[in-house]
């Protein structure tokens, strides 16, 4: 009886929670001395340097959030849900996403009472204007291949939107949390309307855009009245664009920059062993790799493209191009699915030259580099690996934009790409990548087996089977090798000691809403 | 090939009414020579003094049609010139041949004098090298050169006398029938000069040349010249047989000009009674007073000076004038 | 004036001439606009479609005159990758140039004058002779090799200076100027050595003439000479050549602004040249030739006002 | 009038024996003992100058024993490739746009520099203008657009380097042409009948061609400084060919650790543009 007396009491919530808090509040209220003792400290203003500016912040104006504009976006812009490493949705201007029992709408509630910077209420309206906007067709938003599934989105209540989906998607939760693109990020319809958002960014974020330099800075200033009480800490965000690696990384070293993002082997190594600077780094995800294309002679033979990668030694090519600040990638979506065999073909020169003795033809490539210092020095360790099996690499140094012509218009042997991979949602990247009609699958990899395992995928929801399937497609891709692996990129930035509340680095995009300065 | 109609004067070299003028912009142009008419025959020198920019030059550089004249006609052993087509005129051009003031300036640097008199040979087609070094040879001596010692040497090597002697060389290798010598030896020291002038009489003898010697240097002139023109401003004002002119000249600029360089004869009267003015002396060439061009600076002159320019006219037997009142014998 | 109406229309030949050229050779580059703005991972019917929307599909000639007609009325069109207006981007990055070359060039004369007119008071002196040397010496560091030194000494070993991006003047004039010191240095170093030679013959000719042995006999000192007599009469060619050097320094600009990190002028044109934004690249083609010929002409003009024979000489031609 | 010539030790003798040098290395680099410039070494990257470098010989196998070593002089890049070989190897890229390009802009330029001084004339008043034209244009767009168009190797570097370097031979040309022009013995060559074209080829040429040939050096030493710098900007030739400029441009990277990478280079850079203006110079004065 008075078990169940006490269970009762316990099944009380507010017994629960007294109980609760007599157990906590001596630890918070230590805690909260410590706090007051080392709480945040408001004002200040902290200088970012990062290599590339932003190009624009409207999601269809603007097809890629880079560099700076995708810092810029997430201080600026708030999306409806983040996620956590166990990919549950932790509420941001969205306070809850629910399923319906076929799995094929979903219904999310919004946050109420949050204002725009140029006093716009977000509301349904304001979600629902933007996501029709990024699912019309017409308006051609740069990834709609990765929304597919999404069919329509409406309004059910003032605070309240619904997505209808073709079928269950496993990764739709991730979609609304991407840090990668634009859709995700709430644009003020006001704005959009004006069409002044692309260049003006307005959002509900802790910072509001007070200038934008093209090609020079970014300057953040707080948003007074921020939803979230009492953030953001800083007065200032000033993001500067400083393409030079050299004179960054000499900005950062002489202190007039508190956070810089690189990926200098050279400079990450010096301010890794740096007394003054904190290192945070991204964990890998993706893959740079060497797009070949599979449609046209000699990479058309699996021979000679398994030649090759048997040629290609990631390792050395890690050491030597990046001092090993990168990881080993044996696949495009890292470990996380625990698979036994990857199918990743090991550096062995007997059977690559044995491959192309079968193969029986002089094999020549172009390989299309960036023209900077890392993709001639690439392509010069692809010739040098490549030329002990008798395969001569011509290296042509293109721009972006004759690369991705190349790339696109089939024309190209070899070319400089990656698979892009976030933490959460590898299923849209991996579809689009490998499947045979999708028109991103820029090798041309046509498998009709992982066509098959690409559409079980795509409509599973069973974590098991999904994982099952990754491990087979990556193999099966990894045994055909439509590219070679460069790396798993890592992301580093090096922060000044006066930096406090460091994120924890997980998104694309360095988080410094909470950031504040101890100076 | 297009055949020129000749003229049967036999003088060598006839002008008529030659005109040279220089467009400077602005719609202006500088008269340079204006109706000149003279004839040189064979074996004779014809004198051409006048102070300097008075178009002695360009007189002479239009009867070699570098450029040709605006109008008015040159005839070579009664050839018309200035009716020749370019190629027809690159032909016959070196039957006149010119010899220059700066010694220095007319031979190329680069090349051997050897060479340089050599030249006319190549254009002729002279195949044979020993035939051509033989000429070269035989032409250096006749101006005076040691073929040995100098046929190797480059101009610089050489001095300013030397120089004229191989230019007068490399015109006489194309065997013309008229040399035209502008200013050629005022750029040499006074015993050099004899010594050119000396060799200009001899081959004009010695080839049967006809000559046209320019100068401003009128002792010069009288010592080459058999007959003398004097310019003043573009047009001749005075034409006469050397010993003529110098003793009795009638035009008063001819006057003010011997009265310049030479002392007074004794015995002779003054020639130093016609003065010269000082006032429009830098009236330009393009602004030419009408009338006589002399009489802004012409102390005799009268009113029909101003209006009406005096035409070239003999007043004796191979003495021209171009004066209203020539300066008499009386 | 005919002297002016000749040099106008020489103008205005030259930059219809160069911006046909410019549009032309963009034209030929592989990779259009279409494909940068539409991102790495577009679809084929994507890029047809913004080629389309761009109008990058007409003919070559029928955009060129499209857009001569436009600038005419002075309006550069859009960039295709930022869709701002051409002529707002140039404004905003015109300045930082300017800037970096004024200072070069003030700092190339601080350098060159007072050692042209050491030089030339003793020529052929000690000083003189390694003064000569040292030019000799500069003049043949390129100005890349000399930026990249100058970081090397000045930011990573003596640690003097910040080695960062531009700090407009509004951000205080010892902050603007602080950060233009290395990149104006870099291309002053090499640059002085053509001012100082010319100065220096130039005042030899002159400390030659009539009439400054007539000051010396006034019993001038020599330094009075120096200042009020030759200075002057030599600075003419002085003028010429920073003039001409202005146009010419723009293409060591663009190097010492990608390696400073400037946003100038010049790493906006090779900007540009990257991503095919043809608009773009002809906006600063056309403003780069524009102040190359502006300033010949304005040293044409300003030589000919102070020196009339020049007027003649080119009515003559 | 005689001019006596003579060669000074400093400023003729050392810059000819250096470039000299250079040419000597760039024409026998095949045969010389050194490592290939493309071999790349993984443990040895930016090793200094003079570091004894232990390597495994390919030809043997087996044993410890089998290691051969061997001074590597001027250190390795970041690449772990021996720069000495490199810098050699990269010489021959520099002299051939030294050489070639202002050999085209030498003939181009030098003919139509003539032309517009001897005609004078239309033919003046075009040429002229044509050369405002290309000077006025950012030779760097051309080179550019010339790279991407056609690939950036040495046979597309060449002629556009080539054509910018046009102007100036005819700057150079017409002034001396004109000059010339105005000398009597042109005029004395026209009155035995010479053509314009022989009188431009036989009188004015070899007169024009010493001080164009005097100032071609000049101009190489510029080329040489151009091909650095689009080497710098990654536009030049392209890999496995070692440059100066790329290899600046590479040791830029690890100037703050390994400043030797960038240094060495650019001292070898510095030293022959030095030598190319100081005997331009000399013989400028020599000849004028």
């Amino acid at each position: 009886m008075k078990s169940s007396f006490i269970q009762r009491v316990y099944s009380q919530p507010f017994f629960r929670e007294c109980i609760v808090i007599c157990l906590i509040l001596p630890l918070t209220i230590i805690g909260s001395l410590e706090i007051t003792y080392a709480g945040p400290k408001y004002g200040g203003s902290l200088q970012v340097a990062d290599e590339m500016d932003a190009r624009g912040f409207d999601a269809i104006q603007t097809r890629a959030l880079v560099g700076n504009g995708g810092t810029a976006a997430n201080l600026v812009m708030e999306r409806l849900f983040k996620m956590d490493k166990d990919k549950r949705l932790i509420p941001v201007l969205g306070l809850s996403a629910s399923p319906s029992s076929d799995g094929k709408t979903w219904t999310i509630r919004l946050r109420e009472g949050v204002f725009f910077h140029d006093g716009t209420p977000f509301n349904a309206d304001a979600v629902v204007q933007h996501w029709q906007r990024i699912l019309n067709p017409k308006n051609r938003y740069s990834n709609l291949l990765l929304l597919q599934p999404i069919k329509s989105v409406e309004k059910t209540g003032n605070y309240e939107v619904r997505f209808n989906l073709e079928h269950p998607w496993y990764s739709f939760t991730a979609v609304l949390a991407s840090p990668y693109g634009l859709a995700a990020l709430i644009p003020s319809p006001t704005a959009v309307t004006n069409d002044t958002q692309n260049k003006a960014p307005v959002g509900t974020g802790p910072f509001f855009l007070k200038q934008w330099k093209r090609g020079d800075r970014i300057i953040l200033v707080r948003n007074p009245r921020y939803w979230q009480a009492g953030k953001p800490y800083l007065d200032k965000i000033v993001l500067r664009t400083i393409l030079d690696h050299e004179a960054r990384y000499a900005a950062t070293v002489s202190g007039q920059v508190d956070l810089m993002i690189t990926d200098r082997p050279n400079h990450i190594k010096n301010l890794t062993e740096h007394s003054e600077f904190t290192s945070i780094f991204r964990e890998p995800t993706g893959a740079y790799i060497l797009a070949f294309n599979t449609s046209k002679p000699p990479l058309d033979d699996v021979r000679v493209r398994r030649a090759v990668a048997y040629a290609w030694d990631q390792k050395k090519y890690l050491k030597a191009s990046y001092k090993n600040t990168m990881k080993f990638a044996e696949n495009w979506y890292g470990n996380r699915f625990g698979c036994n065999e990857t199918g990743y073909l090991h550096p062995d020169l007997e059977k690559a030259k044995a491959l192309i003795a079968e193969y029986g033809k002089p094999v020549e490539v172009t390989y299309h580099h960036t023209p900077t210092i890392r993709g001639r020095e690439t392509g010069e360790i692809l010739q040098q690996m490549l030329k002990p099996i008798g395969v001569s690499v011509k290296l042509v140094p293109a721009d972006w934009a004759a690369i991705i012509k190349q790339v696109f218009s089939k024309e190209y042997n070899i070319a400089t790409w990656a698979i892009w991979n976030s933490q959460y949602e590898t299923e849209p990247y991996t579809m689009a990548s490998f499947n045979s009609q999708s028109p991103r699958n820029i090798t041309q990899y046509n498998n009709k087996e992982v066509d098959t395992l690409l559409l079980d995928l795509r409509t599973s929801m069973d974590p098991a089977k999904r994982r099952a399937a990754f491990c087979k497609i990556g193999r099966q891709v990894n045994h055909d090798a439509p590219f070679l692996y460069l790396c798993a990129p890592v992301y580093h930035a090096f922060a000044g000691k006066t930096l406090r509340n460091l994120p924890i680095w997980r998104d694309r995009f360095l988080p410094l809403s909470d950031v504040w300065l101890d100076k | 090939m297009k055949t020129y109609q000749s003229s049967k004067t036999g003088a060598v070299l006839e002008v008529r009414d030659i005109q040279v003028s220089f467009n400077i912009g602005r719609k202006q142009t500088i008269h340079a020579v204006s109706e000149v008419s003279f004839k040189i025959n064979r074996e004779e020198t014809l004198g051409l003094v006048g102070e300097s920019g008075c178009g002695k030059s360009s007189l002479a550089r239009a009867i070699m049609q570098l450029p040709p004249p605006i109008s008015g006609q040159v005839f070579v052993d009664g050839y018309d010139l200035s009716a020749m087509d370019a190629m027809a005129l690159r032909g016959f051009r070196s039957r006149i041949q010119m010899v220059f003031q700066d010694p220095a300036s007319s031979l190329n640097p680069g090349r051997r004098v050897g060479r340089s008199i050599a030249e006319p040979l190549r254009i002729q087609g002279v195949k044979d090298k020993t035939e051509r070094i033989s000429r070269v040879r035989s032409m250096m001596a006749a101006v005076g050169l040691d073929p040995e010692q100098y046929e190797d040497l480059f101009p610089s090597q050489l001095s300013g006398g030397q120089c004229q002697r191989v230019s007068i060389a490399r015109a006489l290798m194309t065997r013309p029938d008229m040399l035209i010598c502008d200013e050629s030896v005022s750029a040499l020291d006074v015993s050099v000069q004899a010594q050119i002038l000396n060799l200009l009489n001899q081959i004009k003898v010695d080839f049967g040349l006809a000559m046209l010697f320019i100068s401003h240097d009128l002792a010069v002139v009288k010592r080459v010249s058999d007959r003398v023109a004097v310019m003043y401003k573009g047009t001749i004002c005075e034409l006469a047989p050397v010993q003529e002119l110098y003793s009795r000249p009638t035009h008063p600029y001819t006057v003010v000009l011997l009265n310049a360089v030479l002392q007074p004869l004794p015995g002779k009267r003054r020639l130093a009674d016609i003065k010269v003015p000082n006032r429009n002396e830098l009236s330009s060439s393009t602004a030419s007073p009408c009338g006589c061009r002399f009489h802004p600076r012409c102390s005799l002159m009268k009113r029909l000076c101003a209006e009406q320019a005096p035409r070239l006219s003999e007043i004796e037997n191979g003495h021209f004038v171009a004066c209203h009142f020539p300066y008499s014998k009386t | 004036m005919k002297f002016l109406k000749h040099k106008l229309l020489q103008f205005f030949l030259t930059i219809l001439f160069v911006s046909a050229i410019t549009f032309a050779m963009v034209d030929l580059l592989p990779g259009d606009a279409a494909i940068v703005f539409a991102g790495p991972e577009a679809s084929v019917e994507t890029v047809v479609a913004i080629r389309h929307e761009m109008g990058l599909d007409a003919p070559v000639i029928v955009r060129y005159f499209c857009w001569i007609k436009g600038a005419a009325r002075g309006d550069f069109g859009f960039s295709l990758i930022t869709r701002e207006p051409v002529w707002d981007t140039l404004v905003e990055r015109l300045p930082v140039t300017l800037e970096l070359l004024l200072f070069a060039q003030m700092m190339a004369l601080t350098l060159a004058i007072p050692a042209a007119m050491i030089c030339a008071s003793r020529p052929g002196g000690t000083i003189d002779r390694i003064l000569t040397t040292v030019g000799f010496a500069s003049l043949s560091i390129p100005s890349f090799v000399m930026a990249i030194l100058l970081v090397f000494f000045f930011v990573l070993q003596l640690q003097w200076l910040p080695a960062t991006s531009f700090e407009p003047l509004s951000n205080g004039l010892a902050a603007n100027i602080r950060s233009l010191l290395l990149p104006g240095l870099s291309i002053a170093l090499v640059e002085w050595v053509i001012l100082f030679q010319v100065l220096r013959s130039d005042l030899i000719t002159t400390l030659g003439e009539d009439f400054i042995l007539m000051a010396r006999s006034k019993g001038l000192s020599s330094t009075q000479v120096l200042f009020r007599h030759a200075l002057r009469p030599s600075s003419l060619n002085l003028l010429t050549v920073v003039g001409l050097q202005m146009g010419n320094l723009i293409g060591g600009a663009l190097v010492v602004e990608t390696i400073f990190a400037l946003p100038g002028i010049g790493r906006l044109l090779l900007t540009a040249i990257y991503t095919r934004d043809i608009f773009m690249i002809q906006g600063c083609v056309l403003w780069i030739t524009l102040g190359y010929v502006v300033v010949n002409l304005f040293v044409d003009l300003l030589y000919a006002a102070l020196d009339p024979r020049i007027r003649v000489e080119v009515s003559i031609e | 009038m005689k001019q006596v010539k003579t060669f000074p030790l400093l400023t003729f003798w050392i810059p000819l024996i250096w470039l000299l040098l250079v040419i000597f290395c760039a024409i026998t680099a095949g045969w010389m003992p050194i490592p290939p410039p493309d071999i790349m070494d993984y443990e040895h990257q930016n090793a200094l100058p003079g570091t004894v470098i232990t390597f495994l010989d390919q030809n043997a196998t087996g044993s410890m024993l089998n290691y051969k070593s061997r001074v590597s002089w001027l250190g390795t890049d970041p690449m772990g490739r021996d720069m000495l070989s490199r810098i050699i190897i990269g010489s021959r890229v520099s002299l051939a746009v030294g050489v070639i390009a202002p050999l085209v802009g030498l003939v181009i330029g030098g003919s139509l520099g003539m032309i517009a001084g001897y005609y004078r004339g239309f033919a003046e008043t075009v040429i002229t203008g044509l050369m405002d034209v290309i000077l006025a244009f950012p030779s760097l767009v051309l080179l550019l657009a010339v790279g991407f168009y056609l690939g950036t190797n040495l046979w597309t570097l060449i002629p556009s380097l080539g054509v910018l370097t046009v102007p100036a031979f005819c700057r150079v040309s017409r002034a001396a042409t004109l000059q010339l022009s105005n000398r009597e013995f042109v005029t004395a060559a026209k009155m035995i009948g010479n053509s314009n074209t022989a009188i431009l080829a036989r009188e004015i040429l070899p007169n024009v061609a010493v001080p164009l040939c005097v100032y071609g050096l000049i101009i190489m030493a510029l080329m040489i400084v151009v091909e650095g710098v689009l080497s710098f900007l990654g536009l030049s030739v392209p890999p496995p060919t070692p440059s100066w400029g790329g290899m600046i441009a590479a040791g830029r990277e690890v100037l703050s650790e390994a400043p030797h990478v960038c240094l060495v280079p650019a001292t070898i850079l510095f030293l022959t543009v030095l030598s190319l203006n100081v005997l331009g110079d000399t013989l400028r004065r020599q000849t004028s």
